[in-house]
């Protein structure tokens, strides 16, 4: 299986982690990922709220950049998913900005057929494409006696949802229930993060973070796995001033599922990037699956 | 011999006249189109001298067909073929042309408009000389009927005919007959106790000398049409003799295997695995749950063969099917649930506390599980406060766009209950409330005098994640108030889903087996929405209840008394007419290929296995003319419609057409 | 003296020859053939000249055997001079019945025909360097030379002159030919404008299994080895047996090769090509637009040839559309 | 010629249910269309034989509409799906025909829909129109070198005959 692979910003510097884990899951799948050649900016959220045609057609310079040999582009960002798919999603529901964008795009010298490119989350890429038997044969490293809080966010289910529930979605929880992690059914998974909140209104924000992390607490979870940049960072780098904010002690490891999947796939835990996030997670992993040699400290 | 036909042009006042010209069309008529013996125009066709006009001609004139160009052959179709008949001509000799809705009053210049109507009156002029005379055909109707589906709308339907004095099989798939209705506890508005109005129907059924009642049994195969309907049926396995059992219960008291009952009890309760749903079913003759048994899953037991006093326990029962023949057939199957769990935000099946309307049901009937004490999960604890919230899985694009009709009233019911029976608050979370019917609105206004609390808002998610210590131990229920237009929690200790109501899963499949078909949403289809509410497209084949829509009690029961009032109609007539419009296959020129066989939604084409040929049912066909056209053979004739018809249809509707390319002379 | 034999007359125009070839495949049995008629006129194998023909009374042949359809002004001017010569005038053979496979030159008109044969790059091309054309009419120091004027339009045989009875078939089956012969000669011919056959088709001589139909995709003969018990067109291949007129045998069946519908279609059937597709398109298993034009295209992709192979001249559009501002192509 | 507007010759075949209905509710409501179509009633889409709306173009029609109900709810359950398949099977033989696209339409009007069938009619003539007149059987004709060719024939014949044997 090879599909076009857009790492996107965040993935190059805070979220590095996502990036090497990623393709480190990716090549034990026998997921080939192909890297989009000179790809630009998603637009965040930001571009979007300014303009909407400029913000288009920035982000289908990037569907425009994949092979032709290729018709799917897997973007593990969360934003940088949805910007890619809704752009796309608008160019095939409305001709004229379709139009409009491609003439944008010729400036350049290059051309996008809406529609063209099925822009994929690498979660569903790894559960439907790849599947339970397949990944099943590949487990090395069982997570047995693990307790996870998958955390799905906002942007991968909604608003564009094709295969998950968008209200309450249940691919991670069934990925790791594959891989022998105890899931815990806790009822925040797809809720707020609290996004950029952090830069306008600290309290507010803390609020979203402190619930999540209480949810989890609460269900026992010993780590929340997350599936976009920003929702790591705010649940990781912010959990020091949640607690100091509301007198709490949360120690709650955030990690990139990718991670986690790579230790059941028996993939070097340096070659997933461990310990770049704030809460330690590698002595939970450590104790929770007898592991000096799994996890080195 | 050259037909003599006679063309009626009719002004309609100055409806036609007004926008063609009428006196100039008949004259053109009568000299233009071959085998025209009398073309004539008059203010008013429809009156009764136009049609004495017709009527003269047709006897003096000798005329063979008649041409109307008048309205909508949907507006006087029949008075045309009535004035011909009067004077002995076959009505179906009788052609209609359309020169008012289809060309004066949607045209805007008198020459074209008088170009048209030449060529529609030249058009119906071809066919017309074609056309052949029809007889509507009778058939004798059997007076049994079948109802399939015990629910209350089947029960009065069956009560109807029965008293009337006819045969009427009921099958119900259950083990009892009474339907959704028997799970009931109270019926809104007037709060009468479901079964105290809905046993002595069931027993009545059960004790009727005109009633056949086959229960836990399957519709197999209908066949035949309209009069003449052959059914099979398959009467599952009780493994109890239905003639031996007194339905005494002893077996049922003695049985030491308990499971859940999912069907009866909505999962909240027990009972045997030899049972009855419920204490007062009909007929009392208990079944076997094989699944559950021991001695049919282990080997095991046989406690109530040993101890049945008649010795009616039969453990080698096997399937029977049994072929019944009847005139009518009434489906009245009713809904299912929707599946809550389908809305995860809601948390039905994963918190505790989240019921379903169903399951509520049986939660506060003084015959249920609880005996009638609304208690939470638990067993012991009564809530303090109780959140309903409506249109869950109805209204909804994602599932069920159409309204459930009945839940908002019971949900009002439920309100009244838990305010009744408890201490607790009751919210209701409503997107619009639809009290509609007769005393309805009034017990609306008693809910809210009563206390009930009103949020008009749809539910965003139903969660035990606490973020107040008060919300601690509570299901949260997180809505937008639209009114104050305010996002809002409500920590409740119970939440009631009320779930939409479906179509039978299998709903489609019993209507193909049948000839109804569904709409969209799944239910059947009537005749007419509006003036034929019960009959459907196939003679002789009614439907009643919720199987043809969501509805409440009141209207099933006055659906299942319509449907058998429709039924005793064709009983009393004694026989039906059926429309000659129909297809026939000359069985000489077919070959067998079977491309039509696959193409009738009536099932009105079956194949001749041993004469290698298909053949018409004619009282099944409906006269489409699907097949007529598919045939490659051209071996299926439609009458009424048949190719030389409508091919002259075109030829005269193109009379003045570019003319086909002119041959030169011979040469030799 | 006894009673003077029947007179019979064949002739051959736009067609292959093969219903010449189908005459002599009746074996022996020609001798009966040749014994009970006098054979007055057949170019093929009886020297007798069209002059001849011209000198006969009107009506003074009794039966005319006339394969192959009308191309050119000569095959016209035969058609016209048997006709007039002949009492009873048979479209012998699917050319003279339908057009056959000379009418799929209706697709094209006279100028593309004459470019696809003779013009420079095409198959015949080195030999005609000059890239020359016929001509109606040629000057030469003796003076004009004549040859038939090549219409646009490939015509049936009734299509230019009535014509008494059809003998179906591409070519018609020997037994056929010797049944109408026989008819023939002891006077058991049908009214005056029917097919000789059966009027039913080719299904009800086929021996396969045949069940309801559906069909969610057509297959190519090349691209499926079919099931030699059941019918072809549930197996997704274009079998015209529905629709043909029996009295092959179902020849091509037999041999795991599906109908191509030599025979045309039954009494009463006015367009085979209309009907065959209306048999087939409806049988389509799917009510999505878009899935019943994929399954059209990828299955049909030459829906007048699959299904006017031998029909179209006869069919009631009869050739492709010329548009109004197309040059009538002049051969001057 | 020139300077008279073409005024096509369309054939409508409308189911008797549903689009036959929206025809005479369009009148009911003084709908104006254009008086170019003639419609035949049909009981059904389903009984449309592609063999009529050939026989329309051969017959001079300029263009062909044929209705029915909504998919989904035919009166006869389904049958419309059926003139569905013939129709995209139809287009399919008749784009190779050399048919241009907007002759031939198929339109789906419940018996509500007067007006969308009234704006499906004139939209049909409106197409046709520009499109010119069909004319199909003037396809057939030979240009006027046949007659004179058969003469030809004929006169050389004869003058053959004259020559003394």
């Amino acid at each position: 299986m090879k599909l076009a692979y857009y790492p996107g910003c965040s993935l190059e510097v805070n979220s590095a982690a996502y990036d090497v884990s990623t393709r480190a899951v990716a090549d034990v799948l026998g997921i080939t990922l192909q890297e989009l050649d000179d790809w630009n900016c998603c637009g965040a959220t930001e571009y979007f709220s300014q303009d909407e045609l400029t913000a288009c057609a920035v982000i289908a310079r990037n569907l425009a950049l994949v092979e032709k040999d290729l018709d799917q582009l897997v973007a593990p960002c969360a934003a940088c998913y949805l910007n890619l798919a809704k752009t796309d999603k608008l160019m095939v529901d409305h001709e004229e900005l379709g139009k409009q964008v491609n003439q944008c795009l010729a400036a350049g010298g290059l051309q996008y057929t809406p529609g063209r490119v099925r822009v994929r989350n690498l979660l569903d890429v790894i559960y439907t494409d790849v599947g339970e038997e397949e990944i099943k044969k590949k487990i090395k490293k069982p997570l047995t006696g693990l307790r996870v809080a998958p955390y799905y966010g906002c942007q991968v289910v909604r608003p564009i949802c094709e295969t998950d529930n968008p209200e309450y979605p249940m691919q991670m929880d069934h990925l790791f229930q594959w891989l022998g992690a105890e899931v815990v059914d806790y009822p925040v998974k797809a809720h707020c993060c609290g996004g950029h909140m952090t830069q306008i209104s600290e309290p507010q924000a803390f609020e979203m973070i402190r619930r999540l992390l209480q949810s989890a607490v609460h269900y026992e979870a010993d780590m929340i796995l997350c599936m976009c940049p920003m929702c790591q960072l705010n649940l990781d780098a912010y959990q020091g001033r949640v607690n100091s904010h509301f007198k709490t002690e949360f120690k709650m490891p955030i990690i990139f599922f990718t991670q986690l999947m790579g230790i059941a796939l028996g993939i070097e835990p340096d070659k997933l990037d461990f310990g770049k996030e704030l809460v330690d997670a590698r002595p939970v992993l450590a104790a929770k699956l007898g592991a000096a040699e799994t996890v080195s400290v | 011999m050259a037909e003599r036909v006679g063309i009626y042009v009719c002004h309609c006042g100055s409806n036609i006249a007004g926008m063609v010209d009428v006196e100039e069309v008949a004259k053109w008529a009568g000299v233009a189109i071959p085998d025209v013996v009398v073309a004539r125009d008059y203010k008013f066709m429809c009156s009764s001298l136009g049609q004495q006009m017709i009527e003269e001609d047709i006897k003096k004139e000798k005329l063979t067909r008649v041409v109307v160009a008048a309205c909508s052959p949907h507006l006087h179709e029949k008075t045309f073929r009535r004035a011909c008949q009067n004077a002995g001509l076959n009505p179906f000799l009788c052609q209609m042309t359309n020169l008012r809705e289809h060309c004066s009053w949607v045209s805007t210049d008198r020459l074209a408009a008088t170009a048209k109507a030449k060529a529609l009156v030249y058009a119906a002029a071809e066919r017309v000389k074609r056309q052949q005379p029809l007889e509507p055909m009778p058939v004798k109707v059997n007076p049994t009927t079948l109802v399939v589906g015990g629910g209350i709308a089947g029960i009065q339907a069956t009560l109807e005919l029965a008293d009337a004095g006819y045969k009427v099989y009921l099958v119900e798939r259950s083990p009892s007959i009474g339907g959704h209705m028997a799970q009931f506890d109270k019926t809104f508005p007037t709060l009468d106790c479901s079964a105290c109005i809905l046993t002595p129907k069931m027993s009545e059924v059960g004790q009727h000398e005109n009633v056949t009642l086959l229960t836990y049994s399957e519709l197999e195969e209908v066949s035949g049409s309209v009069g003449n309907f052959q059914v099979k049926i398959r009467k599952k396995a009780r493994h109890v003799d239905y003639d031996k059992c007194t339905g005494c219960g002893i077996c049922i008291e003695k049985c030491p295997r308990k499971v859940i009952d999912h069907e009866f009890e909505a999962g909240l309760g027990y009972r045997k695995a030899i049972y009855t749903p419920f204490p007062q079913a009909v007929p009392r003759i208990p079944v076997i749950d094989t699944e559950s048994c021991i001695w049919f899953t282990r080997g095991k037991c046989q406690a109530c063969s040993k101890l049945c006093p008649t010795q009616a326990i039969d453990y080698d029962q096997q399937d029977e099917t049994i072929e019944i023949e009847v005139g009518n057939i009434i489906v009245s199957t009713g809904w299912n649930l929707f599946d809550c769990t389908k809305l995860p935000q809601y948390g039905y099946g994963r918190l505790a506390n989240v019921y379903t309307n169903m399951e509520f049901e049986r939660l506060c009937n003084a015959a249920g599980p609880t005996n009638g004490k609304i208690l939470m999960r638990d067993g012991k604890t009564e809530p303090d406060s109780v959140a309903i919230i409506h249109c869950v899985g109805s209204r909804d694009s994602r599932h069920n766009e159409g309204c459930s009709a009945v839940c908002c009233m019971a949900a009002l019911k439920f309100g009244h209950l838990v305010l009744e029976k408890t201490k607790a608050k009751v919210y209701s979370f409503y997107i619009d409330m639809r009290p509609n019917q007769k005393a309805y609105e009034e017990f609306y206004q008693r809910l809210l005098e009563e206390g009930m609390i009103f949020v008009r808002g749809k539910v965003a998610e139903v969660t035990d994640a606490a973020r107040q210590p008060s919300e601690e131990g509570k299901l949260i229920v997180q809505a937008e108030d639209t009114l104050l237009g305010k996002q809002q929690r409500y920590p409740v200790d119970m939440v009631i889903l009320m779930g939409a109501m479906e179509p039978q899963a299998d709903a489609k499949e019993l209507g193909l087996k049948c000839g109804i078909s569904c709409s969209m949403a799944g239910w059947y289809t009537e005749r007419h929405p509006k003036l034929d509410p019960v009959a459907t497209m196939t003679d002789g084949l009614f439907v009643a209840g919720v199987c043809q829509g969501p509805k409440d009690i009141p209207a099933s029961v006055a659906q299942g008394a319509a449907a058998a009032a429709r039924v005793m109609g064709m009983i009393t007539k004694g026989t039906v007419m059926i429309e000659p419009i129909v297809a026939s296959i000359d069985e000489e020129e077919c070959s067998g290929c079977r491309i039509c066989n696959n193409l009738c939604p009536f099932n009105a084409i079956e194949y001749d296995e041993e004469k290698g040929v298909s053949r018409v049912v004619t009282a099944l066909c409906k006269g489409c003319g699907t097949c007529v056209a598919a045939c490659p053979a051209g071996a299926i004739t439609g009458a009424h419609f048949n190719n030389q018809q409508i091919m002259a249809e075109i030829r005269g509707a193109l009379w003045d057409a570019a003319p086909e390319a002119k041959e030169e002379p011979a040469a030799v | 003296m006894s009673k003077a034999k029947p007179k019979l007359a064949l002739y051959w125009a736009a067609s292959c020859g093969g219903c010449e070839i189908a005459v002599l495949a009746v074996n022996e049995k020609i001798l009966d053939v040749a014994a009970a008629f006098d054979i007055v006129f057949w170019p093929v194998a009886v020297d007798a000249k069209v002059r001849d023909v011209e000198k006969m009374p009107d009506g003074s042949i009794d039966v005319c055997l006339f394969n192959g359809g009308i191309r050119t002004s000569e095959q016209e001017y035969m058609a016209q001079l048997l006709r007039r010569k002949s009492k009873a005038l048979v479209a012998f053979g699917s050319c003279a019945h339908e057009g056959c496979i000379p009418g799929l030159a209706n697709l094209n008109n006279r100028e593309e025909i004459f470019n696809t044969v003779y013009k420079e790059g095409s198959a015949t091309q080195p030999e005609n360097p000059k890239n020359l054309r016929p001509l109606p009419e040629t000057e030469v120091a003796e003076g004009t030379l004549h040859l038939p004027v090549f219409y646009d339009t490939l015509k049936t045989l009734n299509q230019t002159v009535a014509v008494d009875y059809y003998l179906p078939g591409c070519p018609p089956e020997a037994e056929n030919i010797l049944a109408a012969v026989t008819a023939i000669i002891e006077g058991k011919l049908p009214p005056p404008g029917s097919v000789i056959g059966k009027n039913t088709t080719v299904c009800d001589e086929c021996p396969r299994k045949r069940n309801e139909k559906k069909i969610k995709k057509f297959h190519r003969t090349w691209e499926i080895i079919p099931d030699e018990e059941t019918c072809l067109l549930e197996q997704g291949l274009l079998c015209c047996g529905i629709a043909t007129r029996a009295g092959c045998g179902a020849l091509c069946p037999a041999v795991n090769s599906p109908c191509i519908g030599c025979h045309g279609p039954n009494d009463g059937v006015l367009d085979f090509g209309a009907r065959m597709m209306s048999a087939l398109s409806s049988v389509i298993d799917s009510e999505d637009p878009e899935e019943i034009n994929r399954i059209i295209q990828e299955g049909i992709p030459d829906p007048v040839g699959s299904f006017y192979r031998f029909s179209l001249a006869a069919s009631q559009l009869r050739r492709k559309h010329r548009p109004a501002n197309e040059k009538s192509a002049t051969t001057k | 010629m020139s300077d008279t507007v073409f005024e096509p010759k369309i054939l409508g075949f409308l189911c008797n249910w549903c689009s036959y209905r929206a025809a005479d509710l369009a009148g009911i409501a003084r709908i104006k269309y254009p008086a170019n179509i003639r419609i035949i009633r049909v009981m059904c889409s389903g009984r449309v034989d592609p063999t009529f709306v050939l026989s329309a173009f051969a017959q001079g029609a300029d263009g062909v509409m044929v209705a029915g109900c909504h998919p989904g709810e035919c009166h006869y359950v389904d049958q419309n799906y059926k003139a569905m398949r013939r129709y995209a099977m139809l287009k399919q033989m008749l784009a190779q025909m050399g048919l241009e696209d907007n002759r031939l339409r198929l339109v789906w009007a419940s018996a509500a829909e007067g007006q969308q069938l009234a704006e499906a009619i004139e939209k049909l003539v409106a197409d046709v129109r520009e499109l010119g007149p069909l004319n199909w059987p003037k396809s057939w004709e030979e240009n006027g070198h046949r007659l004179e060719a058969i003469q030809n024939i004929a006169r050389e014949h004869a003058e053959a005959m004259e020559v003394p044997q």
